[in-house]
């Protein structure tokens, strides 16, 4: 029989994340959350989750940082932000998911073959690049990289769009994109 | 000065409301800037505006009062008088060169601890960034311009000589009146 | 009423069906659109996930633009636009931080991000500033006997909207009660529709699809009226993924602004009915009582 | 025995209160019979060299009247001192400053150029200001200088009696004269006037009402003044209130308010701030908006509150001018 | 005042607190630099001034070291200011000898810094020196004590206290703005965790208010005015019209069934609008005073004018009905007060996800309350509005409670009023009951072994605040049902539960007016806009203003143990007043200085109290001491400073501007 420990001992975890996770703009309020799970019990994804979002604040605050990064439910979480407005304790909930995502893949834990990072990353790509997205582009990137195959299933709907006159392979660009690429640049200087 | 210079502010607290605020924010410990001494007074219409005009003299960079919010009296209507002398009071200061924000009114009740921090910490602030107000050696840099005369007086008289103010005049560094 | 709008890049791509219908409405009801000279991305959702700050420079150069280009309220249909425009905002006034990294990345190209401009809804617009009665005054057609379940979707209502009710928003049911039809009442108006998840992880996605367009359709709708690109396409788009998981549930997904055209009596083809995959094919049937004319006095005098 | 000798100097003032003196009318000559008047300027040749000769304490007292705002006022201040046993700051711009203190609102330099340069009558094409210092057919010749800071007697010298009023009114001089002939001194520093606010000697006390609340202040020329009731029950600023009595309430009996002249009581360290304070406390409106209105009436408090003043109150000086 | 012309020995003590204040004060620092001042004899820290050892300190070194001032340097004023100056005067000295300096509240607790807090400790010790110079002795004034009392609503615990004192032999009168004393709890059908009989219980003492001969009960009736102070207050009380003269009516009732409306046509507040009722009515059979009242609003004759009036007609000679009958008022004179007000109940539309106002099987607990009453509408069956014998309930806590969107506290009675429903519903129903919680609290006597019982009954708890309630369904067993979602945090799953019937367990709110009443009595609020008592844990019952006691939920949420013990802990501080006969007040009092005032009037509209007149006689101002309630803004308005205000001298407070100032 395969069988894992799942006591947490101390090691386990990484101290000062869950401190730092508090300090970023929007997550401070997490401290004042008393487990009282509203967010998943409104979450309309939590019925996915490997963690409940409740979940996901508790081993946050506690430092839990590998369980946390690597959860599917920072993953699943489509920003409706029904938990954030509905958290007795106004806790935005959506932001310290976004923030939760922003480490994991800077730390690059998430779940490798993962649609949705890699959906995030080719997103950022393209709007760095170009100021604007466009759509088709996109979608075809995410398919060859995640699932190839996955993209001949959808043919039904290519066929639709094509009929409706969505489907475009065309480049949406902004003028000035040395504009954007100079503030980027001021952005990331230290202040 | 040797030591930096931080804004002092002296604070005229109503008994019933600002300074029992002030006590819930100890109680609640909340944390604030150091710069504020309270004096207490039974009703911020006790609070004489020679009051302040002392305090800013002695060395105070900024006052602060507090009373209970309007119709929240606890003697029925002395934040109101307090409220009538701040405005003139206000326009007063102005006209003699001290800054808006030195001189503060708020209402903050028994149970806004947390307003004394607020209140106590952007006053702090603001302070800071006006710099000192400079009383009292203000009024010593002020007399300075005449340091020197008593003294010539002195030594004429001692000396016994009849020196003419022609040279009295000269002992100050010549200025034109340009 | 002058607005800057900010389309954002779905309204030019698989949304274009919302700008193609809203535009002829909104010149309709007189108001004066001036689309944002080159905008870029809002710097929505996923691109939060990657890099919040840079998100927020980008959001900032529009708020920049439109400050620029005449300080009018900013129009975003889109409601991950409209969130995150609006998001970015309430960054800058409550983190000095934030508000230091976007002036700084808004100093090096010289433009400024100070005067607070309003980014607001075509929703909010319609009803608080164009009103209910100038609606009605256009209706020529009303939608009498449509039955429309309105789904306002996630974020346009949340977290930071304030013109209408985070939890039973009404602004769509009033406006569509106005143009004549009969609106359903239900609980899932604002229940998320699976955003990006139909398209990555489906199982999850289609479900929500499904709910939707189940509950809408057992309640008796005749379509589901949406404010939102991502929205409609989700909805719209899935319809045989939902079909392969749940069985049949088909019901078209419309744009207000679509709903709104009809009933002004715009004709079809500047409407963009053609672009739904379930196509919508109500239309309003008797013709209206002619409307009263104004005593000719009147009419002078105005 | 010689008779005691009394010196009588001007400075920064307008020569209101040789004129009192003048007003002792044949009073004074009971005074010149007690008294050698050995320094009048204004009445008698005087030279510097004269006062400088004389022992010290060999005046008996000296009446200076206005303010120090020069080097020559300064250094008579300290040379009469010396030469004096009771130094009396004499009228109200010895005692705070008086007019000349108003100065205070002001930097020097803004003094100089409005009166050497911009006054309508001024005609200083060349813009020519007084020297210092200059050279006229070989001979030097010095100017005293302006200070600037404009103060009052006993912020320069130490004072033994103070003889308020805007002049002091003959009367009051008398007595102190008097005073100080008979010996019967009250303790050093006491200002020679009565301790009690100015309504106690105004014969329109009686009708003011005890509920007078403002809706509006007026000042004197915006209204015809009822020429016996209360100023403040006309709404007219009356500095009464917080002025000291002593002078007969002249100026009420002359339809005028008290404007403050004779200064606080001694229970007060700043007559200003006292009248604002009574004057505010006592305005109608209790909101923000009301209350702004109703003090429109009061344009500029500190020319109101300290017309005499303004050099010996609290903050004596705009604090944003050069030292 | 020849103590001015003594030299002054001046003895500062600073209080360690522990380490309340040592821990960020350096106390022995203070000491040694206050011991450097001028006058100052002796300079001490110490580790609990407050404690006997402490006070005995300054009164041994009174006598030892001949000091005649003393400062100490501790906690609030508004705290021990009392204590030092007992020790002062138990030292041999006049206890306004006595300065106190705050550096807990203000300052140790506040900051972090212990060089900054130790400085400012400094600056504000240096004050309380350079101003206790200034002291005078003074005495303390004693005011009468008028005996009657004022008791604010009559809810159980305006009953129990007006019947402590009552029964004490005081005369009390109770004011309540409903037409029957009772409050909420007469609307509750069981009472936790005894499960007694509400009814039961409260009743008696309601008819026991209507007889007893030292109380003066008035319904219906307002207090509008509140003047004077402690031991001698003067209120105004409005009478409503009810349109009935309570002395004529017997409570036989027969108006009501003459009424012509033949039936209960109108919503009945009582029963939370689940019943109807008839425009004359009584609240409930055991109403007191046992008299009908008629509501103006839906009155026909009172509305229109135009009825038949046979509910006239069945009175008959008691003529107990008087249409023409408009508000009065009475002005009476009491020397004490209770409020006890009460609170209301949350608005449960405000938490729109759970569906109150929209699914009609979503009650609150008040209506679960009448709708389990075997007085209330249905006559104690619980069935739903739309007809149903519910097999599933769904409680859910904290509604409107622990929640920063609405209200934040916890509001202390839900969990064990959600249990007792939760029980009582399964004797009614026998359906499957759940709660939805997200702590249980039951700290009271019985209440944990109330919450085993249920759990041995077979009541769910599931832990979890609900995230909402749907009529939608995602299957069969959902259909036609309510469904909740919840996640169940101690199994860390969703759950979707379908019920027939949901419960709000709402909490408890400030009552609307409760600004109006706080300053019509001059109270002080918390945040929340619960009524504030003068100190939490030993002033729990005082209030700012002398002489007027809080009781029961109008100070905070309570049940009704605690309620009662508050209303008795009121009564018995109202009696320890009136039986003591007089209070002692601070002597912070002004007084004019008659040789020195000019008599310029410009102070006496200030006096709120109009304690200051004109003395045609002296032409001079003339201060009342009894009237003076000394908050000193008529010395601060002195144009000539001839007002003083013992206490707060103008010396006593420059010199205090000065010793802040004179440490940098």
């Amino acid at each position: 029989m395969n069988i894992t420990r799942t006591i947490k001992y101390e090691a386990d975890r990484v101290k000062g994340f869950g401190d730092e996770v508090m300090k970023v703009p929007g997550c401070e309020k997490l401290k004042d959350c008393i487990q009282c799970g509203t967010c998943s019990g409104v979450c309309p994804l939590s019925v996915y989750m490997d963690y409940t979002p409740r979940q996901v604040m508790e081993l946050t605050r506690f430092d839990f940082k590998k369980e946390v990064l690597s959860s599917k439910t920072i993953w699943l979480c489509a920003s409706c932000y029904a938990c954030t407005c509905e958290c007795p304790r106004e806790i935005r909930i959506t932001d310290i998911m976004y923030e939760l995502k922003q480490r994991a893949i800077h730390e690059g834990v998430y779940p490798r073959k993962f649609p949705i990072p890699v959906l995030a990353q080719e997103f950022e790509k393209m709007v760095t690049a170009n100021g604007r997205i466009s759509e088709m582009p996109l979608v075809m990137k995410l398919f060859m990289k995640t699932d190839p195959l996955g993209a001949m299933g959808n043919w039904q709907m290519g066929l639709d769009l094509m009929k409706t006159g969505r489907f475009s392979l065309a480049s949406e660009k902004i003028n000035n994109r040395e504009q954007l690429a100079k503030m980027f640049a001021a952005a990331e200087e230290k202040a | 000065m040797t030591k930096e210079w931080k804004p002092r502010i002296v604070a005229f607290f109503c008994n019933w409301c600002t300074y029992t605020a002030a006590d819930l924010a100890g109680v609640s410990r909340l944390k604030y800037a150091s710069n504020v001494r309270v004096i207490r007074l039974m009703c911020s219409g006790r609070v004489d505006p020679q009051f302040i005009l002392e305090a800013l003299t002695r060395g105070a960079d900024g006052v602060l009062i507090g009373g209970c919010h309007p119709f929240d009296c606890h003697y029925v209507e002395g934040n109101y008088k307090m409220l009538r002398r701040y405005q003139l009071l206000k326009r007063l200061l102005a006209d003699m060169g001290i800054e808006d924000q030195r001189v503060r009114l708020e209402w903050i009740s028994a149970a806004e601890g947390e307003k004394v921090k607020r209140v106590i910490n952007e006053m702090t602030q603001q302070i800071q960034a006006l710099g000192p107000l400079g009383f009292p050696s203000k009024v010593a840099d002020w007399d300075r311009e005449m340091t020197e005369l008593e003294h010539h007086v002195t030594a004429a008289a001692a000396g016994g000589c009849a020196c003419g103010e022609s040279e009295m005049a000269a002992a100050k560094p010549e200025v034109a009146h340009v | 009423m002058k607005y800057s709008y900010f389309p954002g890049c779905s309204l030019k791509g698989l949304g274009r069906a919302y700008e193609e219908s809203l535009l002829p409405v909104m010149k309709h009801l007189g108001v004066d659109l001036q689309e944002l000279d080159d905008w870029n991305c809002c710097g929505a959702t996923a691109y939060m996930s990657v890099d919040e700050a840079k998100a927020c420079v980008l959001a900032s150069r529009n708020l920049a633009l439109a400050e620029r280009d005449g300080n009018h309220p900013i129009l975003a249909p889109c409601s991950a636009c409209y969130l995150v425009l609006n998001k970015t905002k309430h960054y800058l006034h409550q983190y000095p931080k934030m508000k230091a990294t976007v002036d700084r990345a808004l100093n090096a190209v010289g433009m400024k991000c100070e005067k607070d401009v309003p980014v607001r809804h075509p929703l909010d617009v319609l009803i608080n500033d164009i009103g209910l009665d100038a609606i009605k005054m256009k209706v020529t057609k009303p939608l009498q006997g449509l039955k429309v379940a309105p789904y306002y979707g996630c974020q346009i209502v949340r977290p930071y909207a304030t013109f209408d009710d985070q939890a039973n928003p009404t602004t769509m049911d009033r406006l569509l009660e106005a143009l004549g039809a009969t609106v359903i009442r239900w609980p899932l108006k604002t229940k998320c529709c699976g955003g990006s998840l139909t398209g990555t992880i489906p199982e999850a996605g289609i479900r929500m699809v499904y709910i939707l367009l189940n509950e809408a359709k057992k309640r008796g709708a005749d379509c589901l009226a949406t404010v939102c690109p991502l929205c409609q396409f989700n909805l719209d788009g899935y319809h045989s993924a939902v079909r392969r998981q749940y069985g049949d549930v088909l019901l078209p997904t419309v744009y207000f602004s679509q709903l709104m055209g009809l009933a002004f009596g715009l004709p079809d083809r500047d409407l963009a009915l053609n672009r739904a995959a379930i196509p919508f094919r109500w239309r309003p049937s008797s013709p209206p009582p002619a409307p009263a004319q104004p005593p000719a006095a009147k009419s002078v005098a105005a | 025995m010689s008779k005691p000798k009394l010196g009588i100097y001007w400075c920064a003032s307008c020569g209101g209160c040789e004129e009192t003196v003048v007003d002792l009318a044949e009073d004074i000559l009971g005074v010149v019979e007690k008294v050698d008047i050995v320094l009048w300027p204004v009445a008698m040749d005087f030279k510097y060299e004269d006062l400088r000769a004389m022992e010290d304490k060999s005046i008996f007292a000296t009446l200076l009247n206005g303010a120090i705002r020069s080097t020559e006022q300064e250094e008579m201040a300290h040379l009469l001192r010396r030469k004096s046993q009771y130094l009396i700051a004499y009228g109200s711009c010895a005692v705070t400053g008086g007019i000349p203190g108003l100065a205070n609102q002001f930097p020097r330099e803004q003094i100089l150029k409005y009166v050497y340069e911009e006054t309508p009558s001024t005609v200083n094409e060349k813009k020519t200001r007084p020297q210092l210092k200059f050279v006229e057919s070989g001979r030097e010749v010095h100017l005293p200088e302006l200070w600037n800071v404009v103060r009052s007697l006993d912020q320069v010298v130490d004072v033994d009696f103070y003889v308020p009023g805007c002049p002091p009114t003959p009367n009051i001089t008398r007595e102190a004269v008097n005073a100080l002939l008979s010996g019967k001194l009250p303790p050093k520093g006491s200002v020679l006037c009565p301790d009690k606010a100015l309504c106690d000697e105004c014969a329109r006390k009686d009708s003011k009402p005890t509920n007078v609340a403002f809706v509006e202040f007026k000042r004197p020329h915006q209204q015809l003044l009822d020429p016996t009731k209360c100023f403040l029950a006309q709404g007219v600023v009356c500095m009464g209130p917080a002025t000291r009595s002593g002078c007969g309430a002249q100026c009420t009996s002359g339809n005028m308010p008290c404007t403050g002249c004779f200064g606080g009581t001694s229970r007060v360290r700043d007559q200003g701030a006292k009248i604002l304070s009574s004057l505010c406390a006592n305005i109608e409106a209790k909101d923000e908006a009301g209350i702004n209105k109703a003090l429109e009436g009061i344009p500029d408090p500190v020319g109101t509150f300290y017309r005499y003043g303004l050099a010996k109150s609290l903050l004596r000086r705009r604090v944003n001018l050069p030292a | 005042m020849n103590s001015n012309r003594e030299e002054l020995r001046i003895g500062f003590y600073v209080c360690h607190c522990g380490h309340n204040i040592a821990a960020t004060v350096d106390c022995a620092e203070v000491a040694r630099y206050v011991g450097t001042l001028p006058h100052v004899a002796l300079s001490r820290e110490y580790k609990y001034m407050c404690s006997d050892p402490g006070q005995e300190l300054i009164q041994q070194d009174i006598r030892e070291h001949k000091l005649n001032r003393v400062v100490v340097a501790s906690c609030s004023p508004l705290l021990h200011e009392h204590t030092f100056r007992g020790a002062t005067e138990a030292g041999g000295l006049n206890p306004f000898y006595f300065h106190m300096v705050n550096i807990r509240e203000h300052n140790s607790w506040v900051h972090t810094d212990r060089k900054e807090a130790t400085e400012k400790a400094k600056a504000l010790a240096q004050a309380a020196i350079e101003r206790v110079a200034h002291h005078k002795a003074l005495e303390v004034k004693r005011v009468k004590i008028h005996a009657d009392v004022l008791v604010v609503g009559g809810g159980i615990a305006g009953i129990h206290a007006a019947m402590t004192m009552a029964n004490a032999g005081k005369k009390v009168y109770l004011v309540e703005r409903e037409p029957t004393i009772g409050g909420h709890m007469a609307k509750f059908d069981k009472t936790f965790p005894t499960l007694d009989c509400a009814a039961c219980i409260l009743t008696p003492k309601m008819s026991e208010v209507g007889n007893h001969p030292n109380i003066t009960l008035w319904t219906y009736s307002e207090v509008t005015k509140v003047d004077g102070y402690v031991g001698n207050y003067k209120v105004t009380v409005k009478h409503k019209p009810r349109y009935i003269v309570e002395d004529a009516c017997v409570g036989c009732m027969e108006c009501i069934d003459a009424c012509v409306y033949k039936t209960p046509k109108f919503e009945d507040e009582f029963n939370e609008g689940l019943g109807k009722r008839k425009p004359v009515f009584i609240p409930f059979p055991q109403a007191t005073p046992q008299v009908v009242i008629i509501d103006p609003e839906t009155c026909l004759n009172l509305k229109t004018g135009k009825c038949k009036k046979t509910c006239v007609e069945a009175c008959a000679d008691r003529m107990a009905i008087d249409f023409t009958q408009k508000e009065t008022f009475d002005e009476i004179e009491v020397g004490t007060m209770i409020v006890a007000t009460g609170f209301k109940t949350f608005d449960a539309k405000r938490v729109p996800a759970y569906g109150y106002g929209i699914y009609p099987n979503v009650y609150t607990a008040l209506e679960v309350e009448r709708l389990v009453n075997a007085s209330g509408p249905t006559g104690g069956e619980v069935i739903t509005r739309d007809g149903r014998h519910p097999k599933s309930i769904g409680i859910i806590h904290c509604v409107g409670s622990r929640d920063k969107k609405t209200n934040v506290w916890c509001s202390r009675v839900c969990c064990m009023y959600s249990m007792k429903l939760a029980l009582l519903l399964k004797e009614h129903t026998g359906a499957e009951i759940y709660n939805f919680y997200i702590d249980i609290r039951t700290p009271g006597k019985g209440y944990e072994e109330f919450y085993n019982k249920l759990l041995d009954e077979g009541v769910h708890f599931i832990r979890g605040r609900v995230g909402e309630v749907t009529d939608w369904a995602m299957t069969p067993e959902e259909e036609g049902k309510l469904t909740i979602r919840v996640e169940d945090t101690l199994a860390g799953y969703v759950r979707r539960i379908p019920v027939d019937m949901v419960v709000l367990a709402t909490g408890l709110e400030p009552q609307q007016d409760a600004q109006d009443v706080r300053r019509l009595f001059n109270l002080s609020c918390g945040g929340e806009g619960w009524f504030l008592e003068r100190h939490p844990k030993l002033a729990p019952v005082s209030t700012f203003t002398d002489g007027i006691f809080i009781a029961g939920g109008c100070q905070g949420p309570r049940d009704i143990p605690d309620t009662v013990a508050q209303a008795g802990a009121a009564a018995a501080e109202c009696l320890a007043l009136i039986d003591k006969g007089y209070v002692e007040q601070e002597p912070n009092t002004a007084f004019v200085l008659a040789e020195e005032c000019s008599g310029c009037k410009s102070c006496i509209p200030l006096c709120p109290y109009t304690a200051i007149t004109f003395d045609e006689s002296s032409k001079v101002a003339v201060i009342n001491e009894a009237l003076c309630k000394g908050c000193g803004t008529c010395v601060a308005s002195c144009p000539s400073g001839s007002i003083v205000q013992n206490l707060f001298e103008d010396d006593e407070v420059f010199s205090e501007i000065k010793g802040v100032l004179a440490y940098d």
